[in-house]
């Protein structure tokens, strides 16, 4: 399969990065953007660039024969569509198929067989692979109730179409189940149009352990070891981090082997990841296989060493992964936060807006992915991503430390970040032993901060501005009786100054 | 130059005096010379008492017109504060200001996804009034007033930018 | 020793990569600025910081009492010297020694017995380090003319206390002897009030590699690898990486120990770099010990993840060296380009002034260790170093592609510089097959880029530009009969803006 | 608006229009569509026959002032190019520029450190006239003229800003 020319079918932080290596590759690249995005950084960074619609994703971003339409235009015989929009569309790998481009991502068939939880479930069973004790199967009511009573409360309500938390309820005891149940189902029907929902035994203080994997065309796989993402919002990742704290050398392998079982089940192409739930035993349970290069892909090359893009892009090419299991490198620790424009203070109230400032972190072992530019509009239509920031160190502490130091770095103008969120979190005793759980932060750990040492400095600022401001002021046009400038004072003031 | 420093609930004076070259914040009653310099736009340099330390201000939107909101990052953290000049803050005391305390308004550009209450409605202080989406989020706007919603300024349906009139309750009179 | 708060007395690059590490450790720091850098980035990112005087070095950043006395007044134990400046001067280290103030450097014997080139040549052959053929004496006329013909022509003339290429010449035959003789000696008295010169062997189209040692004060010492800096111009190092294409396993090994001989011999303390010429034929030859930190210390963090500056702090506290030769690690590939503000269009002339744009490359393995920000002056009165930008890869290949795309991403306004030399030399085939030698740019490959694909892009901005210009000043104040602005006329234009 | 790009010995006409919203550039005859914005200052954004350019603009110092120089960055290097006014230009070649041609000016901020000739000498094109020193290293600045040296601006040890005069050489009469 030729890949000459690549359109990025995605914008943000994610195509500039996907950009980058082709650069290093000497493939040139196609860029595509909405109306909110003439001015994007993608766009600037690409070779080539083309309109492709309103600023709503589903008229633009996400419209499968706009793209192709481009690559038609443009040549582009290849599509990387980084993560989210068409990344895990199997319609769309097929329609690009249809026109003999190049998808850079799995085959339709792993993208469908992965697309639900249940029918992905049934395949890691078959598989060999652990799953949390439930029941597969989504069901009415009361035969929910007979497993719930059967697994053992308390228990994991999930809708069967779900993610993101959302259709999820965790329920204690038996008394609560039918209005837990009826909420799940409710929240299933309005998010996903289906209210399907199955049952599973609820692992206390879990955590996101996930594995990374690579498949070939060769019947190839091997596995990059783990990240762990258990520190989240709203079960949104916030901090990733690899390796994991948790996870010992045998636990790795335990767990990458079983990743590995289900790759080879679906016949894995390219990038994925093996989602799992770890408990405080080191027991791991299956949760899902998402068929993309993932957000926080970033820390597992910073321990690898290696290039995923270029992987992703040598696959597509159908050679074969450069790497066999034993030669995959594990150097040092890796944390990534993502920056986000939003309003720590008031409830993570999404900030989009105008960057009138912008200066990032730089040195030894800091990397910042980011998709903006001082100056570039964050626009209300996608997600608040302003970049991912990255550290790396021999040990966990000192990626930590590094980490701290480069968040002091970041200045960001205009909107509301959440950079002192990281830097609190930074500071947060259990983060920094490494206790980590998927919900560390629903007890709100983060409270803004009072009046520190340097207050003075920050009010001094303040106050020169107050008082140039009021010096402009004084220079200001004059106003007449009738509320018209006096042109004559105004000039003599345009003199002054 | 003197103001009023007002962070939640506390305030104290400040004052900040260039004369001949020189450059003096009095803070907590005492003179510190200081040596100030806005080295790019926003983004300032200060030297006082031997302390280096970088500044980044963004005047911020401020409900109240008389009082200027400011966000500062620093190497140390992220302060927000506002300046009052004393001056004003007594006209605005005699005037009577307040009367904008029942309006929610726009904290964000966004679009109007679900009006959750109607004119005439009597609401509680943190009750949501209405869920804007922005960002693919959906968040919940509450009121900090208890009365009744007297106005609605907005449809389902429409985008407004920041600082939109949404709602306006009036509280009962006292 | 204590060192609970470091003074850096250094500027630029290198005084804010050393607070970067201060900073993850939690160590205060103390800057020091002359009247040219009171806006320099050292100060901004310092947690305090010293006026101590003029502009030029030797009245400010020279001046040991003025950093002395910074200590005193700013409570800091210990000082950070950077490289240049005060980082070599054994006298300094002496003088913070007798004021109970740490030195963060070597001791000042060691630096003595380095100082001399003929010196460190009789220490080197004492240690059984091997050196180039030569005799190590400064002599009369005549005995360096017999000694020249019993090593054998070609030989080097070089002056006893050289440095930077100065006072050194290459002789082929017998009869140009006595003429470049006379022309070395001349240099030597100018560049260092001493024109005593000593005969070694030339090495034909030698190779720069230098071993990165470092040494504590229980008398353990490890080395770091090799570093390859051939690539130079006017003796002056370009771009830096590690480790070097030409060094096989067995000749690091026996360059590193023979480096540790040096370092025993003189007791060594802290980071050092011994300087080796290495023939085609990997017969490396002792130049000399530089006792400082190298500016290309960055290659060995990305090879080896470890800290320099951290390693020279804890070794200053009289902390155990963190290793043992077997455990520091060596990975992959790393790239160094020094970028200057000089144009390499006008024979690298300097080109100091306002930086009024600039925008760093970031992303996967690169790292930008800059000095200055977009608005910062670079001052005429110290070295034209704007930043060192470096970039990691598994392999070399993938470390110069990597840094081709990175060096597409700088852009830096109001001053010129060397990026697109830089670009040039990663396309050069000598560069990017490894087949380096010191004098490889001698033999001028640089010439101006004509004409390229994108001209008509570059023409199209410009075409803009003075298209508003025009229109600029169209709208500008009209100048009546006796050559004053109608002030009228000039309010209806400012109106209509 | 039309212009001609120099570039050393070589030149081309080329015309820029702006009309009812469209912006055209016109390249060796052959008029391209062009989307063009300044996105930050001196940093162009340039949509042209699909290919997406990215443009840092620098203007440059140009003796001839009728000339204006530029230095742009690009992805794929850097351009440097002058553009001069076709009707300037006329202007510029009946009233006969040039006289500036003996003139040498300090291409840096600097130091003179020596002099290495006096007013009448008779100096060759290439021929250093003096060193300067910036950044550590001293600069052998040459003269492009062949001719007599008639006045020296500067006196040895003096500090000047780029552009500063230091030497006129005339050339002897064609």
């Amino acid at each position: 399969m030729p890949v000459t020319k690549i359109l990025i079918a995605n914008r943000g932080e994610i195509a500039c990065r996907v950009i980058r290596t082709c650069r290093e590759m000497g493939i040139p690249t196609v860029a595509v953007y909405s109306e909110a995005d003439r001015g994007a950084l993608h766009v600037r960074m690409a070779d080539e660039a083309y309109f492709i619609g309103p600023a709503a994703a589903r008229e633009s971003y996400l419209v499968v024969e706009k793209i192709i339409d481009v690559c038609k235009r443009s040549g582009a015989d290849a599509v990387h569509p980084g993560y989210g929009f068409l990344s895990e569309n199997a319609g769309a790998a097929r329609a690009f198929a249809a026109e003999g481009i190049t998808f850079i991502g799995p085959r339709p068939e792993s993208i469908e067989s992965m697309g639900s939880k249940t029918a992905a479930r049934v395949v890691a069973i078959a598989a060999g692979c652990p799953v949390v004790p439930g029941i597969q199967e989504t069901m009415a009511d009361e035969a929910l109730l007979a497993a719930s009573l059967k697994i053992g409360f308390p228990v994991m309500l999930k809708a069967a179409m779900g993610g993101g938390g959302k259709g999820m309820r965790l329920v204690h005891k038996p008394e609560e189940f039918t209005s837990s149940l009826a909420r799940a189902r409710g929240e299933a029907l309005s998010s996903f149009g289906d209210d399907s929902v199955y049952v599973e035994k609820a692992i206390v203080q879990p955590r996101h352990i996930e594995i990374q994997i690579f498949g070939d065309t060769h019947g190839n796989h091997v596995y990059l070891h783990e990240r762990e993402c258990s520190v989240q919002r709203r079960h949104q990742k916030v901090i990733e981090e690899a390796p994991s704290p948790h996870v010992t050398p045998e636990m790795r392998k335990a767990m990458g082997e079983a990743a590995l079982k289900v790759a080879k089940a679906v016949d894995y192409v390219g990038a994925g990841t093996v989602e799992f739930l770890a408990d405080i035993d080191r027991n791991f349970y299956f949760l899902e296989l998402n068929t993309r290069l993932q957000v926080e892909h970033p820390v597992t090359e910073w321990i690898t060493g290696l290039d995923l893009v270029k992987w992703q892009i040598q696959v597509a090419r159908g050679e074969k992964l450069p790497m066999t299991q034993e030669e995959i490198p594990l150097n040092g620790w890796a944390i990534e936060c993502r920056v986000y424009a939003e309003d720590p203070d008031k409830n993570f109230m999404p900030s989009p807006g105008r960057i009138t400032y912008l200066r990032t972190p730089s040195g030894r072992n800091v990397r910042d992915d980011g998709g903006v530019y001082e100056g570039a509009e964050v626009p209300m239509f996608y997600d608040p991503m302003i970049s991912k920031l990255s550290t790396w160190g021999p040990t966990r502490i000192e990626a930590v430390e590094r980490m701290r130091a480069a968040l002091g770095e970041y200045r960001i103008g205009g909107i509301r970040h959440n950079i002192a969120f990281h830097e609190a979190l930074m500071e947060h005793e259990p983060f920094r032993t490494g206790a980590l759980h998927t919900g560390m932060l629903d007890e709100p750990f983060w409270k803004k901060k009072g009046q520190g040492p340097d207050l003075k400095f920050a009010v001094a600022a303040a106050l020169l501005h107050e008082l140039e401001t009021e010096h402009r002021r004084a220079a200001q046009p004059a106003v007449n009786g009738d509320g018209k400038p006096d042109a004559w004072k105004q000039w003599g003031r345009f003199n002054r100054l | 130059m003197k103001r009023t420093l007002v962070i939640g609930k506390e305030s104290q004076d400040v004052e900040f005096i260039r004369q001949d070259g020189v450059t003096t914040l009095v803070w907590d009653g005492v003179s510190h010379s200081i040596d100030i310099m806005e080295l790019e736009p926003g983004c300032f340099s200060i030297l006082m008492d031997g302390r280096s330390v970088e500044v980044r201000l963004d005047p911020a939107k401020s409900p109240d017109p008389e009082s200027h909101a400011y966000r500062a990052m620093l190497y140390d953290g992220s302060y927000e504060f506002a300046l009052v000049d004393p001056r004003r803050a007594l006209l605005g005391a005699s005037g009577g200001a307040g009367a904008s305390g029942g309006l929610l308004m726009s904290p964000m550009p966004g679009k109007v996804v679900k009006l959750l209450v109607a004119v005439g409605d009597v609401v509680q202080e943190g009750q949501t009034l209405l869920v804007m989406e922005a960002m693919k989020m959906q968040n919940e706007l509450k009121t900090h007033t208890t009365g009744t919603v007297k106005t609605i300024h907005v449809g389902e349906g429409a985008t407004v930018e920041t600082g939109a009139s949404l709602i306006t309750v009036v509280a009962p009179e006292a």
